[in-house]
């Protein structure tokens, strides 16, 4: 009995004290910090590289930061980095690429979304069909498809000429880049969205139709501003895609609207005489500039907008 | 007339066509069809059967050859280190990613301090280009200016590490780059699974005493199924398709040791301008992906049909 | 035509879905300003009718009336009905106002009418102080308001409830049921209601139709489907706890099983009946102690278990065998292990053919 | 395009040979310093003596990236106007689809067949009597490239062949140079071994494998003694972990590499850092054993477009590019060899008066590039780069294989 007594004056008492130092949180942090390592390693080279001057990246150690921090190589990969004849640089390429951008992922992201929502709440017979081949599609390589698109391209956009009475053409204009990027982001954008959608209860869908909501009527003002996490996420990838491009960029349009990836492209793979490392990781770090700030900048929306449609399969 | 029978006159005669009614929602989903059928079913097909043909530099749907393209294929021994390094690359890419990318998740799952930095920090390679990522590594890795150099410079002369020039491992010096780029994609997606999984199975496991790393094998993951299907068909789709990292970090070299089949079709096609050779190099790698893909799409959709 | 005099009119009713058959021939009436219950445990079919009458779901075969006109084809925003969900499917980017005005303006009604339908159904039901928050902001009972609220601005003829209260809690769902109520004795519209709770079937109810396997077992006023239930699945079904039910014999007018024996001459048979038959008797019609000595039969039964439940006590125990419920007044000192007399009469049983499970 | 379609009209009014300036949009994959400066030539001579307008579409990375636009380009309708291809039998199909616009009537006015030397280069442009391209450059693969500063750190001497050079190869590794400098690229290995071929086989195996396809003369033992120069030439590449031809010569530029062996292209690069034939760097053409050089090349190619105001263009640059100062210019600054031999090249250095000293010997070779079809030349190029880069692989083995390729050779 005095035991107990005891043990009920000086046992723990109040709250729970936690160590900072817990052997799980050393484990915990300081995996982590070897896992910041290893995925900031890269930048931080690339960083420091193109802040060095030749000289002294032939000798230095490429972790070392740079002893004599230049931006010359920055401006060199900006303004004034030669591409055949033309020695403009990266900038020549930027507002194309902000061109060909808006566009496509504007096209891409509406023809998704409207697609996943009639998967989801219009379906029809075959539909889900047809979603599996889009899946299907996911998996083919683009560069297989290039040919027969090109002939597509080719023939819709003559009959569209033909039928209107104009010059209009798929082939080298900014539309037909725009349907080719809608095409290949359709797999996994049709995914996120139908995933998505999946997720907005049936009921709101049952109650906008018994208020008389017709198919867009339901979509622009139900589904739409439910879904702005996802339109994010679809805007994030898309974005990134589009912008990483080269291939497409290069093949559907003409050199005067080239994207920046087509200079990228020939800087880092032409050389003149010795790689310009610094140069090469300027450009690189520039062309990568505008996904990179659109991840820092709203990648808690992204990590949101999957957490709210992409985990049910 | 009877109200009614007017009624019922005036609805059957607006009897909508099953094939009219919903015209809106039909007409919505024309490019979806469009794609699938036009591009992807109807390309696969054109593929398909100039695989069969001696096409050269342009489609020439006139000369069929049958067989000979596989043959040729499958005698030549860079399809085959190509076929070996794709099941290679595949194999680790997708444990990796999926492993790796758990066990960061659930290392953030854990409440910690710091999450959107970290969080950040481990995406942010997703949003760089194939090109970029393999260039970058391509340097670190480089033995003359990377990291072999950097630990010999400390002092450990011996010290070897080089993968993207020894022809026995160059295949993991890609994977170590393909890994960076695509995990923290994987991580954020299994971390929005997680977040989504009832906070009672934690209180559950709590009062049992489960421990923790027990909780996340035995009972998140299983629950977390959907997810990872969405993960596996993202990084599969990723894995069949990897070409431009290889090109960026070793154009296939050393020799042709990292040699990969997308790369072969490309520069069938492109390259050695024998379209008919990389058509049928193309199509068995769809086949492959049906026979993987088939199966698992009938089982994820082919049952939910009267959902 | 005789659908005329009905508000809502389902004629031969079949749903497929695939090979499976969900609603069977079903036909149902409903009369101009009634509230119909439509009750039936999970999977009955009784949701996938109302969806049916609303339009959102395309039927099999049959026809569909509400107010005379056939609908079978129609939109569901051409039916002229308001329909109230059980999770109340609120627009979450619209304000309540915004929520309440949606239809109307989809109807393209002029704006003052709009508001002054909106501020009218804000009145009755008592939101008005909620028009300018978004459903987040909201109670669950408060949202469930706004879900109806949405529903009455419409001016409509027939309401569809599926399970509005289900997601509420015990208290709420007894305020706003009585609402519902009140609501329904004001505006007198036709109310069809979709629930699995009998409570709210049976005080909402002008009549109740009993649902299992697409089929309405039982379509009647509560009164005659908690007295005579028109089948075994019915008599189960209605009462808490259920009918006790005895399977025995009926012969010479007496139906009687090992120890048992009831003369059936105060029940009230359709037809005459011999043979193999279920016995029914509610608990709290068994009469108890000194009033069991006006009863048909009589017996002393033991107290196992006793469920206080205030108003009254629920007892457990076991008459020829079989569990038997029995419910006494809530003042009744009765404890675990007591005796008790009980006895029921002819005319307070229900009886059931064993092979048919009809009633007798 | 709508300006084209009011281009078009106004000309039609105008009456036709009125001249109006028309943007050229030219492809090409020359983006290397040489390259470029040697292809802006081209761009200021039809910028200047033209009213016409220069659009430059450069694709780094060579033809594998640039083939398939090229092709996706002209396949879609929707071409550019010039575009480089190796002459020979790559652009076959795309002129017997009827691509391309035929050149016939400015080749016979200008008399193309007068001056370009050696002809077969115009041939390779011949289809069926028709002429559908312009030669513009020669280039000459079987080169040895050698660094005087290696040697120099070695304290030997220039080597004057092949087999010297394998000699002088130990002692170059002792001082810590790597013998010989080989990009990782395929094609760039199997173009040593066609330059070990021609130095270690004779001319006559040459031929005899590479251009008439013989199956025999592939598996005789002089090829063998061809694979065992090969094989023992991939153990002096160790250490030169470069991509790019260009990245090995700036190893034999910069001394950390005693030689390359790569075709005169190479020179454009010791031109661009200030190197000195014969001071700095020695050139070896046909390894120094046998001084013959194969002639291929680059051509332009010009798909046909309905637009005649552009096609008049299109045959204004052809003529441009074949004209003499637009040929002495863009091969000085290319390193390559004008095609035609009615021009002064004076201004040449050492390397490429050799070149010339060769051509106007007629000691010319078929180029390999020439008789094979892209395809068989990538079968060879992914055999030599994987025997190359795997020393496990006998010579026996890759013999074999080779004489299987040759054996079904188009």
């Amino acid at each position: 009995m005095g035991d107990t007594s005891t043990e009920m004056m000086t046992g723990p008492r109040g709250p729970k004290k936690r160590r900072v130092m817990s052997s799980n949180n050393i484990i915990i942090y300081g995996t982590l910090a070897l896992v910041c390592l290893y995925y900031l390693l890269p930048l931080y080279v690339m960083i420091v590289t193109s802040l060095k001057g030749m000289p002294e990246i032939r000798l230095g150690n490429i972790f070392s930061p740079p002893v004599e921090v230049t931006f010359e190589p920055w401006v060199k990969a900006w303004s004034e980095a030669c591409t055949g004849i033309n020695c403009e640089g990266l900038s020549r390429g930027f507002s194309n690429s902000v061109k060909i951008l808006i566009p496509s992922v504007f096209v891409s992201i509406a023809v998704a979304s409207v697609s996943g929502y009639a998967l989801v709440n219009w379906r029809f017979k075959g539909s889900e069909t047809f979603f599996t081949i889009l899946i299907f599609g996911a998996f083919i390589p683009y560069q297989v498809m290039i040919y027969p698109i090109v002939i597509i391209l080719r023939e819709t956009g003559g009959f569209i000429g033909d039928v209107t009475g104009t010059d209009f053409r798929l082939m080298g204009s900014i539309w037909g880049l725009v349907i080719v990027h809608t095409i290949f982001g359709m797999p996994i954008l049709t995914l996120l969205f139908r995933n998505y959608f999946t997720s907005v209860p049936d009921e709101l869908f049952k109650a906008a139709r018994v208020d008389g909501a017709g198919f867009w009527g339901i979509y622009f003002k139900i589904m739409l501003p439910m879904s702005l996490p996802i339109f994010v996420v679809a805007m994030i990838l898309q974005v990134t895609g589009i912008w990483n491009d080269f291939l497409f960029g290069v093949i559907y349009t003409k050199p005067e609207t080239y994207p920046m990836t087509v200079q990228l492209n020939n800087i880092v793979n032409s050389v003149q005489g010795v790689k310009e490392y610094n140069v090469n990781m300027a450009a690189t770090l520039l062309t990568g500039l505008v996904p990179l700030t659109i991840y820092f900048v709203s990648g808690r929306l992204f990590v949101r907008g999957i957490a709210a449609g992409a985990v049910k399969g | 007339m009877s109200s009614t029978d007017a009624g019922q006159l005036d609805t059957a005669m607006k009897r909508p066509p099953r094939l009219l009614k919903n015209l809106a929602a039909k007409f919505a989903a024309v490019p979806m069809v469009l794609i699938a059928l036009v591009i992807f079913v109807g390309c696969t097909i054109w593929t398909i059967y100039h695989s069969f043909t001696r096409s050269r530099l342009l489609p020439a749907p006139e000369k069929w050859v049958g067989l000979e393209n596989y043959e040729r294929l499958w005698s030549e021994s860079r399809w085959l280190i190509s076929i070996e390094n794709l099941a290679i690359y595949g194999f680790f890419s997708l444990i990796l990613s999926l492993s790796i990318g758990f066990i960061l998740a659930a290392l953030l799952d854990r409440k910690i301090r710091f999450e959107n930095t970290i969080r950040t920090i481990i995406l942010y390679p997703f949003a760089l280009s194939f090109v970029v990522t393999g260039l970058a590594w391509q340097w670190i890795l480089n033995p003359q200016l990377g990291l072999q150099n950097v630990v010999r410079n400390w002092g450990w002369e011996t010290f070897t590490f080089d993968p993207l020039n020894n022809a026995e491992i160059v295949i993991y010096g890609i994977l170590i780059a393909g890994i960076w780029q695509g995990s923290g994609f994987v991580m954020v997606l299994l971390l929005a699974g997680m977040r989504g999984i009832d906070e009672d199975i934690w209180k559950a496991s709590r009062v049992e005493g489960i421990p923790a790393w027990k909780t996340y094998i035995f009972i998140v993951m299983p629950m977390m199924r959907p997810v990872f299907v969405t993960a596996i068909v993202i990084i599969a789709s990723g894995i069949i398709k990897v070409y431009d990292l290889v090109v960026a970090q070793t154009s296939g070299g050393p020799g042709i040791a990292s040699e990969v089949p997308a790369k072969y079709v490309i520069e069938k096609m492109f390259f050695s301008q024998n379209l008919g050779l990389g058509f049928a190099a193309s199509t068995m790698m769809l086949l492959s992906v049906l026979i993987v893909l088939i199966p698992w799409a009938y089982l994820e959709f082919g049952g939910k049909k009267n959902g | 035509m005789t659908d005329q005099k009905f508000s809502v009119s389902v004629k031969n009713l079949d749903l497929r879905f695939g090979s499976l058959r969900v609603l069977k021939d079903l036909n149902l009436d409903i009369h101009e300003g009634e509230f119909l219950v439509l009750l039936g445990s999970s999977g009955c079919g009784k949701s996938t009718l109302l969806n049916c009458i609303a339009g959102l779901l395309d039927i099999t075969d049959g026809q569909i009336f509400i107010k005379g006109k056939n609908v079978t084809w129609a939109e569901p925003s051409e039916r002229g009905i308001g329909m109230v969900f059980q999770s109340y499917a609120l627009y979450p980017q619209m304000t309540v106002e915004g929520n309440m005005s949606f239809g109307l303006k989809n109807a393209r009604l002029p704006k003052a009418e709009i508001k002054e339908r909106v501020d009218r159904a804000a009145e009755v039901l008592q939101i008005e102080p909620l028009m300018k928050r978004k459903p987040a902001a909201l109670s669950g009972g408060q949202r469930q308001r706004v879900a109806i609220g949405r529903a009455l601005v419409r001016d409509v003829d027939v309401f569809l409830f599926d399970e509005p209260l289900s997601n509420l809690d015990a208290k709420l769902r007894a305020d706003l049921r009585v609402e519902l109520k009140q609501l329904h004795q004001r505006i007198k519209n036709t109310m069809i209601y979709v629930t699995h709770d009998q409570v709210e079937a049976m005080t909402l109810a002008d009549r109740i139709a009993i649902m299992k396997d697409g089929l309405i077992q039982q379509l009647a006023t509560p009164e005659e489907i908690y007295n005579r239930p028109s089948n075994l699945y019915v008599a189960d079904f209605i009462g808490s706890p259920a009918m006790n039910l005895f399977k025995g014999e009926i012969a010479n007018n007496t139906f009687s099983l090992d120890g048992l024996s009831l003369s059936l001459d105060g029940y009230d048979f359709a037809a005459p009946f011999t043979g193999t038959a279920w016995l029914g008797i509610r608990p709290e019609h068994v009469a108890i102690g000194e009033n069991a000595a006006a009863a048909d039969v009589q017996m002393d039964v033991t107290a196992e278990v006793v469920d206080p439940l205030g108003s009254d006590t629920l007892v457990l125990a076991h008459v020829a065998g079989e569990r038997f419920w029995l419910r006494i007044s809530g003042q009744a000192d009765t404890k675990q292990g007591d005796q008790i007399r009980i006895g029921f009469s002819a005319r307070d049983v229900s009886l059931f053919d064993a092979a048919t499970e009809a009633r007798l | 395009m709508k300006k084209f379609g009011l281009l078009t009209a106004t000309t039609a009014i105008c009456a036709a040979g009125a001249v109006s300036a028309a943007d050229l949009e030219v492809t090409h994959w020359w983006t290397s310093g040489g390259e470029a400066a040697a292809v802006s030539e081209f761009a200021k001579a039809f910028n200047e003596q033209t009213d016409h307008n220069w659009v430059d579409g450069a694709i780094a990375g060579s033809g594998g990236t640039a083939r398939p636009i090229i092709i996706s380009r002209i396949l879609g309708g929707d071409p550019m106007h010039a575009t480089q291809l190796n002459h020979g039998r790559q652009a076959e199909e795309l002129v017997e689809a009827g691509l391309m616009l035929d050149l016939t009537d400015i080749a016979e006015a200008e008399g193309w067949a007068d001056v370009v030397n050696p002809v077969r280069l115009l041939d390779a442009c011949t289809l069926d009597g028709r002429v559908y391209c312009v030669p513009v450059n020669i280039h000459s693969p079987q080169w040895l490239w050698l660094s005087h500063d290696a040697f120099e750190k070695a304290g030997l001497d220039v080597p004057s062949d092949w087999f010297e050079f394998v000699d002088a190869a130990p002692a170059l590794k002792d001082a810590g140079v790597v013998p010989l400098a080989m990009g990782q690229q395929s094609w760039q290995t199997n173009l040593a071994f066609g330059a070990i071929m021609v130095a270690v086989g004779g001319t006559e195996l040459y031929v005899d494998v590479l251009t008439n396809k013989n199956a025999d003369a592939a598996a005789s033992d002089e090829m063998t003694k061809v694979f065992e120069a090969f094989a023992a030439a991939r153990l002096l590449s160790e250490g030169s972990n470069v991509q790019d031809w260009n990245q090995a010569t700036n190893l034999v530029i910069t001394g950390k590499a005693g030689g390359q062996i790569h075709g005169d292209w190479a020179q454009g690069e010791f031109q661009v850092a200030n190197q000195v034939a014969g001071e700095d760097y020695t050139c070896l053409p046909g390894l120094g054993v046998n001084e013959i050089i194969a002639t291929g090349g680059d051509a332009f190619y010009f798909p046909k477009t309905d637009d005649p105001e552009i096609t008049a263009a299109q045959k204004e640059l052809a003529s441009l590019m074949i004209s003499k100062e637009v040929q002495v210019a863009f091969n000085l600054k290319k390193g390559s060899l004008p095609i035609r031999g009615d021009v002064d090249l004076s201004a040449a250095n050492d390397c490429m008066k050799k070149g010339l000293a060769i051509l106007a010997a007629g000691n010319v070779l078929p180029d390999g590039v020439n008789a094979f079809s892209a395809d068989t030349d990538g079968q060879i190029n992914d055999l030599m780069v994987e025997f190359w880069n795997d020393t496990s692989i006998s010579v026996e083995d890759a013999q074999a294989r080779y004489v299987g390729i040759i054996a079904s050779a188009d």
